[in-house]
């Protein structure tokens, strides 16, 4: 089964690099997308049995990041043939300067699109750290010519960053793995090997100062695939200059699987008694994170950077969650999840957005709700979701967040984590609010009728989730993220 | 059957969003649309009002408890003496003006009505069920919805660059305070380890730093939302801006929840300390005076209104302040006449600020501005409105025989009461409380009759104002309603005052037998003051068959004004309301910091000379712009971190790496 | 002994890379590391027919494969030499001097209680990481930054070789190709760059910002 | 002396003799500039003639302008019903009455501004805009004189006040006595519209208050508002004579007595101060009115001491 999983989008996406029809590729996407969603939502009621003496396994952090990347990549894989259809023409003006430019072949896109599911959900199932890196260095070379879509220099460059800065950060990762390594190898008298489980159940015996260099090493590799400033730099250029939908692939699905890998760490950690110093870790960069977002996000002139700068603070309210443990790991948690569709659904929308006012300056978007109602109600629903407003679950995992850290006493924390979320909500209601209100420029109105069904549909069913997880987290999904939190000690 | 008058009131909260729902689908057919939603409005606040009048008049609780699956959240709604007073001013006012704005929406052309229907409906319903929450969760998300709708109502003409920064404005003022709403819930939560309110009120012995701090941040977070200085900037922006009935139902009863949420408070905390009072009462008086003060500075009709709001909140938390210095020194007749003087003057602000709201809507809407230097002579056409509109003014001047003087009256009592004790802090906070309502009472005065004077009275002052015609009946009907209110209660206070004692005694924490034997006296006071009142209009009628007589035989003629020889007298030459308000302003200067432009005729034949006056907000053009200015600042010093050069990037990585290794592994 | 000249060779060549400019002496080194570092498993004296083939694949990648493509790469790009650097030639050296010193100082302190074939493979992993990581944050080229990641690479490889704890061989192989795999891309991207900007110097790069 | 029929006096010799104030001090003033002036039933001839005079109204104006004067002629008869002559009880009184009285004057302020301002006349605007400011000036330091001295007696209603202000309480608060007696004096000439702050006979409108409100009544009318300030005038004078002259003792109709030929000789003072001082530049006014309010606070701070 979990095999399966790995390889039927592998499968489409070679099939999809050789075919020659572009109905073909995109049924390919669409029936890769939905039968792996299936196996997925199956898992949930037939667990699988794991494989390869437990290098290949399901548990339930690993699940839940399963069922995001694979919803997530539903509505995108959707989203993404309309998209498609649209880009269709060879030579495309870009609206910033004027440049020629063509876009990568369809193939190479479809087949890179299915090739990063099958690597997340390699990740997901990984259960060895070894696999893990490997994992994750595959969702970074795959991902790669997705930004590079638009062939013009500014996507370029962003690729290039892209590539350079978490491959570094990736190595560094690596070498956290040795240490881990070296900490379970020294400890006992038999080395430990370096699967989850078996590093979690002999943690007492590993060394305690190498495991802690592993930790740092790790979360700073990994932290950097995961956003976490000052190690984010890459992100808002890749997320700005590639197509929406990709974007929202990165930021709703490649980000937690990054965040997997320090979990797993952390959890290891916790085990041999550091949460405390992971803890610590953790928050700071969290912290730093939501500071530089606050950073860029007021006066930010550009949504999809916005978005994208959005992106890392809510890594950052993950990291403080997970940091402070106990009650705080269940809202991080569900934060995980609530960040993941809004944020994937907003950009599916900034993508709607782009294609009807053809320019990323917020400055000229305006009247949204004149020329494309739906999306603008979206939009609107989405930025409310995202700086934490009632009734959307963001709002509930954020305060479950602030409670627990006031709870715990830890005041500095808890009051720096609530101003830098007003300012952040500060800079987004300025600015993106102001999107939708007012009355458009003339000639815009003439290209907005006609808005592809399936361009709006995905990002509905998400916004539509996420106001659901507001007001009613179902009991078997309320336990099943507090046995994560059992996983890193929680409660 | 237990539960079944709450279980009524869960169905109108239903029926009145169902309304809007309706009319949200119905958008096509904008009579249609609007027809479900104001029916859906009003039936479903009529079923709500049942429960809310059985639990005033009766007192005891009504609740239901539903565990709701999202963490420390429960569906717990419970309808006590308080939340069932709030619950009768939220549900009258909104049929008031639900069924004005059937009407007055229509001013709108080509606009789709149906989303402010929906938020409009949404607001009365989130409105009510903030006030029945008993659980910090579902309190929260109901306070939450209530701003957005408000938002979205605020935001309705949001072509207007004004519109739409002053919802931003209030957008973020809101959420502002919310924040330290969330603090405080937590708080409350961390000693109570539960976010229930009966757990809440359970919690004794509450270390008295942490019931300050709690009291704090409510003060502020609920404060913001209830528009006390200085948080009160979103108010005069907010108001003019939405539509008039918007602004009626915001500043009638949207604001009282912040005062509710206050009152709450103080339930949960026993025996406040006196600097509690203290602050309550100098907070009260600043908002007061302040408010009073920039409203005589407007020339927008709305924003004069949305600066009163300020006022009578002001007011309103100088009663709260006197009832806990009562609580807190142990005289129960002080505590009983401050909050009851408090509580009532909130129904009566909801009352004739929402008949001054619906007049200046259907001013606006005859003469199509806000300035009321445009406007004068408006009673000639406009007698309905005109003469609501003077009740209305005449109320919120505090001036007998109407309601507004009764409250007032209350808390002069109360206030009067304290400073006969002799007790230095008593008859401190007393001196306070009298002094400023006596300035308050007066620059109201001052204000209303300049808005009543100049808008209604005199000729008309632009082609704005020159033939105006009244407002549809549907229009009229509420404000009649409203006024007709306004004088019940102004007559009948005895009656009123008996309602509201199981309110009073569960805010006071006094049983309510005692509290019905306080009032006694009070009561039969206020008969007195009716039995004046009778004697003023007996007095009136016979004056007023007097002249008849006399002017029998006499000759009645009607000439031009008198003025003092001018060869063309002209509109122009009237007193505007700026010059009006101009010895006032100028003697308040130093804290309005009215900006003047005044270019002076010259010479023996002058060229036309010219006067601007405006009056900005003080607060914020001094207080909260620069702290965003410095925040801004700083988090601007930061932005060279993204350079754009990817061996700085890469460098950073490396010195994040070096600098937690030596932070954790040395 | 063997390991101890390789030691010796490797610092050395790392020396070099600092202190020169020119391109294709740098992916001449890269090949020479590769085969020093495809060696050194089997360099410790223990014949493993597992190791072997490893070492084996190994070196094929490191020291023919990638710099063969590098040097494709270059070729396609006639430029040869990185123009003038963050930091100057004569400085990095000092700085290389520096960090030898400094790498040597932390083995010593590292707690490790396994004891590697030789004690001087620690610190001159450590140094050569180093030198990668130096050359990605000072080297304009793009170029020069590959080259960088990769030496960067070898030195964390190194620091793998040494451990007693055998990753299992699926597991390096694994490794080897991403390194491979990214090292493509890369070269893929250089080589559109230079297409786009008709140079690789990557400080051109930085229209994205804030 | 409670019961109902006697204390109806007090209401009826107000209605009587309110209007021979202005003669008074009209007398007062032409002795002091060595005129021989008018006679002192003056203000009676005057309403007597005005009350069979038809009106002119403007036709600007509406039923604002014909109630103006009828609600305030009403309402300052029913405040007299609240103001006790002497140290008794007077018609109606309740605990707080001093509110109801205090508001009732703002009810006719507001209700003679809107009059002015139906009238449209510019002039009538200033008054009115003068009238707004001073009043709103006035009545905190009212307010707090009258906070003071029922602090000082420790009770709430006017009657009462003024019946607890024995020749004792006079001698041991005398210092309160006196303050508020100074704040009920200036708060008596700004109400009234008396020099220094108004000068009710000028005919410079410019630097008329009172006066230019009503420019435009006649008949009637006119004679409503001449009567309803002749009795705000002895209702305020009665006020200050109570305060300032303690209860000696002689019961109801001594103290009766005393207080209205007080009541007599307030008036002259007022006429010899309009004599004495010259009229105010209206800037200076409000400084005029915040003495008061500095006396109030004197007298509050004195009562507190104790």
């Amino acid at each position: 089964m979990l095999l399966a999983l790995i390889f039927i989008p592998f499968l489409a996406g070679v099939l999809s690099l050789v075919s020659r029809n572009a109905s073909l590729r995109y049924f390919l996407l669409g029936t890769a997308a939905v039968l792996h969603f299936i196996l997925t939502c199956s898992f949930w009621f037939f667990p699988p049995a794991a494989l390869f003496n437990n290098w290949l396994g399901l548990d339930r952090i690993g699940q839940l990041i399963l069922s995001i990347t694979s919803g997530l990549f539903l509505g995108a894989g959707f989203y993404a043939i309309s998209y498609l259809k649209n880009e269709k023409h060879q030579q495309i003006k870009d609206f910033q300067e004027d440049i020629i430019f063509s876009n990568v072949p369809e193939a190479i896109f479809i087949c890179c699109m299915l090739f990063l599911l099958a690597s997340m959900t390699f990740l997901a199932l990984s259960q060895h750290f070894g696999l893990i890196w490997v994992a994750i260095e595959l969702t970074t070379l795959t991902s790669a010519p997705l930004i590079y879509f638009h062939r013009h220099h500014r996507s370029l460059e962003a690729t290039w960053k892209y590539l350079m800065i978490c491959s570094v950060g990736i190595a560094i990762a690596l070498l956290g793995n040795f240490f881990l390594a070296v900490a379970a190898s020294t400890g006992g008298e038999k080395p430990v090997s370096l699967l989850a489980g078996e590093l979690v159940k002999y943690a007492n015996v590993l060394n305690v100062k190498w495991l802690k260099a592993a930790f740092i090493f790790i979360l700073v590799g990994y932290g950097t695939k995961m956003g976490l400033a000052p190690m984010h730099t890459w992100l808002p250029d890749a997320h700005s200059e590639a197509p929406s939908v990709i974007s929202s692939l990165l930021s709703g699905a490649m980000l937690n699987c990054a965040f997997l890998g320090i979990f797993r760490t952390f959890q290891v950690c916790t085990a041999a008694g550091l949460g405390d110093f992971a803890g610590d870790l953790l928050i700071a960069l969290g912290l730093v994170s939501m500071l530089v977002a606050a950073v860029y996000i007021i006066r930010q002139a550009d949504y999809k950077r916005m978005l994208a700068y959005s992106s890392v603070e809510h890594m950052g309210i993950v990291a403080i969650g997970l940091g402070l443990g106990k009650a705080a790991v269940f809202g991080s948690m569900l934060h995980l999840v609530n960040h993941s569709l809004t944020k994937a659904a907003l950009f599916l929308v900034a993508g709607n957005i782009l294609a009807v006012y053809k320019t990323k300056r917020t400055n000229d978007v305006q009247g949204m709700f004149k020329v494309i109602p739906i999306s603008a109600f979206l939009w609107l629903a989405g930025i409310l979701s995202i700086t934490g407003f009632p009734p959307f679950g963001t709002f509930i995992s954020e305060f479950t967040i602030l409670k627990a850290g006031i709870e715990q006493g830890r005041f500095f924390v808890s009051g720096a984590y609530l101003v830098l979320l007003v300012i952040v909500f500060i800079g987004f209601a300025t600015i993106c609010i102001r999107m939708t209100q007012g009355s458009p420029e003339q000639g815009i109105e003439k290209v907005a009728l006609k808005q592809r069904f399936l361009s709006v549909v995905p990002p509905a069913i998400m916004i539509l989730l996420i106001l659901v997880l507001g007001l009613f987290i179902p009991s078997t999904f309320r336990n099943f993220l507090h046995d994560i939190c059992m996983l890193v000690g929680g409660n | 059957m237990f539960y079944y008058s709450i279980k009524i009131f869960l169905v109108g909260v239903f029926l009145i969003f169902f309304g809007g729902i309706l009319s949200l689908l119905f958008w096509r057919k904008q009579k249609l649309s609007i027809l479900v939603g104001t029916l859906g409005a009003v039936s479903g606040s009529i079923l709500g009002l049942i429960p809310a009048i059985k639990v005033l008049l009766s007192g005891g609780k009504e609740s239901l408890y539903i565990a709701w699956s999202i963490p420390f959240g429960a569906f717990f709604v419970e309808i006590d003496a308080i939340s069932a007073f709030f619950l009768l001013c939220i549900f009258i006012l909104s049929i008031i003006t639900a069924i004005y704005g059937s009407r007055y929406l229509l001013e709108y052309k080509n606009k789709s009505l149906a989303k402010a229907i929906f938020f409009f409906n949404v607001l009365i319903s989130s409105m009510a069920m903030v006030v029945v929450s008993a659980n910090g969760m579902l309190f929260l998300i109901c306070w939450e919805i209530m701003s957005i709708a408000s938002f979205f109502l605020v935001t309705f003409e949001d072509e207007h660059k004004h519109v739409r920064q002053a919802g931003i404005v209030y957008l973020i003022a809101t959420h502002i305070g919310t924040a330290f709403l969330l603090v405080m819930f937590i708080l409350l939560g961390r000693e109570s380890n539960s976010l229930d309110f009966d757990k809440f009120a359970a919690i004794k012995l509450l270390p008295s730093s942490m019931a300050s701090i709690i009291f704090i941040l409510s003060l502020v977070g609920f404060g913001t939302k209830a528009g006390l200085v200085p948080f009160h900037i979103w108010l005069p922006e907010a108001h003019p801006a939405a539509p008039s009935h918007v602004s009626a139902l915001m500043s009638g009863v949207m604001i009282k929840t912040g005062i509710y949420g206050i009152i709450r408070v103080l339930t949960f905390l026993p025996n406040p300390p006196l600097w509690w009072g203290w602050l309550l009462i100098i907070v009260g008086a600043v908002s007061g005076v302040i408010g009073v003060l920039f409203a005589l500075a407007q020339h927008d009709i709305k924003r004069l209104l949305a600066y009163h709001s300020v006022e009578n909140i002001g007011i309103i938390t100088m009663g709260l302040g006197l009832g806990v210095v009562g609580i807190n020194s142990g005289s129960q007749i002080l505590a009983i006449l401050g909050f009851g003087g408090a509580i009532l003057h909130i129904l009566n602000h909801a009352l004739f600020k929402g008949l001054l709201f619906l007049g200046a809507g259907s001013v606006v809407s005859a003469a199509g501005t806000r300035e009321i230097d445009e406007l004068g002579g408006l009673g000639k056409n406009m007698f309905v409105t005109s003469v609501t509109f003077l009740i209305g003014a005449v109320a919120i001047c505090g001036i007998p025989p109407l309601n507004g003087f009764i409250s007032e009256f209350l808390i002069y009592t109360g206030s009067f009461k304290g400073l006969i004790t002799k007790q230095l802090d008593l008859a401190a906070v007393s001196i306070i409380i009298i002094g400023s309502l006596a300035l308050i009472g007066g620059l109201a005065l001052a204000c209303f009759t300049k808005v009543y004077g100049i808008v209604f009275l005199g000729e008309p002052r632009s082609k704005h104002a020159m033939n105006v015609q009244e407002s549809s009946m549907i229009m009229l009907v509420p404000m009649i309603i409203l006024a007709a209110l306004c004088v019940f209660i102004g007559l009948f206070s005895s009656i009123t005052i008996n309602w509201l004692k199981q309110c009073i005694s569960q805010i006071a924490g006094i049983g309510p037998d005692v509290v019905s034997s306080q009032i006694l006296p009070l009561s039969n006071i206020l008969i007195k003051v009716s039995f004046a009142a009778f004697c003023l209009f007996a007095a009136i009628a016979i004056l007023l068959f007097i002249r008849k007589k006399m002017l029998s035989a006499e000759k009645v003629s009607i000439a031009p004004t008198w003025d003092c020889g001018y060869a063309k007298p002209d509109a122009r030459m009237q007193y505007t309301a700026s010059s009006f308000a101009q010895p006032l302003v100028d003697t308040f200067k130093m804290i309005l910091r009215t900006r003047k432009i005044t270019e002076p005729i010259k010479d023996l034949f002058p060229v036309e000379g010219q006067f601007e006056s405006s009056t900005p907000e003080v607060s914020r053009d001094y207080l909260f712009n620069p702290i965003f200015r410095v925040i801004y600042l700083l988090l601007g010093r930061l932005r060279w971190l993204q350079g754009g050069n990817i061996q700085l990037y890469i460098l950073y990585i490396a010195l994040t790496l070096i600098a937690l290794i030596i932070w954790k592994l040395r | 002994m063997l390991i101890e000249f390789m030691m010796i060779f490797l610092t050395l060549v790392n020396l070099i890379i600092l202190s020169t400019s020119r391109l294709s002496t740098c992916i001449k080194v890269i090949a020479f590391q590769g085969i020093i570092l495809g060696v050194l498993p089997v360099a410790g004296g223990q014949f493993d027919i597992q190791l072997v083939i490893f070492s084996i694949i190994a070196i094929s990648v490191k020291a023919i494969l990638f710099p063969s493509m590098l040097l494709r790469t270059l070729s396609q790009l006639n430029i040869h030499r990185e123009k003038k650097p963050y930091v100057g030639y004569g400085m990095s050296l000092l700085i290389g001097l520096g960090a030898i010193v400094l790498s040597w100082w932390i083995s010593k302190n590292l707690p490790l209680t396994i004891t590697p074939a030789n004690s001087a493979v620690l610190p001159v992993s450590i140094f050569t990481a180093f030198v990668g990581l130096y050359l990605i944050i000072t080297r304009k080229m793009a170029l020069t930054q590959v080259i960088g990641y990769l030496i960067f690479e070898n030195g964390i490889y190194m620091f793998g070789v040494i451990l007693p704890q055998k990753q299992p061989l699926l597991v390096e192989l694994a490794v080897l190709l991403d390194a491979f795999v990214a090292v493509f891309v890369m070269g893929i991207t250089i080589f559109h760059i230079s297409r786009e900007f008709d140079h690789i110097e990557t400080d051109q790069l930085s229209t994205l910002r804030s | 002396m409670d019961n109902i029929s006697i204390r109806i006096i007090q209401p009826i010799l107000a209605l009587i003799l309110s209007p021979l104030l202005f003669g008074i001090i009209n007398r007062t003033k032409a002795f002091f500039a060595g005129r021989k002036g008018q006679p002192l039933f003056q203000t009676y001839f005057d309403l007597w003639k005005l009350v069979h005079k038809g009106v002119v109204y403007s036709k600007t104006t509406g039923w604002i302008f014909r109630a103006g004067p009828i609600i305030n002629l009403s309402a300052i008869l029913l405040i007299t019903l609240f103001i006790p002559l002497g140290h008794s009880k007077a018609v109606i009184f309740f605990d707080g009455d001093i509110f109801l009285v205090i508001y009732l004057f703002a009810l006719i302020r507001f209700f003679t501004i809107i009059a002015a301002l139906d009238t449209g006349s510019s002039f009538e605007g200033m008054g009115a805009s003068r009238e707004a400011q001073f009043s709103a000036l006035t009545e905190p330091a009212l307010f707090l004189a009258l906070a003071a001295i029922a602090c000082g007696t420790g009770k709430l209603s006017l009657s009462e006040i003024l019946v607890s202000i024995t020749s004792k309480f006079w001698l041991s608060h005398i210092s309160i006595i006196l303050f508020v007696a100074a704040t009920l004096i200036i708060v008596l000439l700004t109400e009234n519209a008396r020099i220094p702050v108004d000068d009710p006979n000028t005919h410079l409108e410019l630097t008329m208050i009172h006066e230019v409100m009503v420019l435009d009544s006649s008949g009637p009318d006119f004679a409503f508002i001449v009567f309803a300030s002749a009795l705000k005038l002895w209702v305020f004078t009665a006020l200050f004579a109570g305060v300032l002259i303690p209860d000696i003792g002689f019961g109801f109709w001594p103290n009766l007595g005393i207080c209205v030929l007080a009541v007599l000789c307030v008036s002259v003072v007022v006429g010899i101060i309009e004599s004495c001082i010259a009229r105010l530049k209206l800037l200076f006014v409000p400084h005029f009115i915040f003495i008061a309010t500095v006396f109030a606070v004197l007298a509050m701070v004195f009562v507190l001491r104790k």
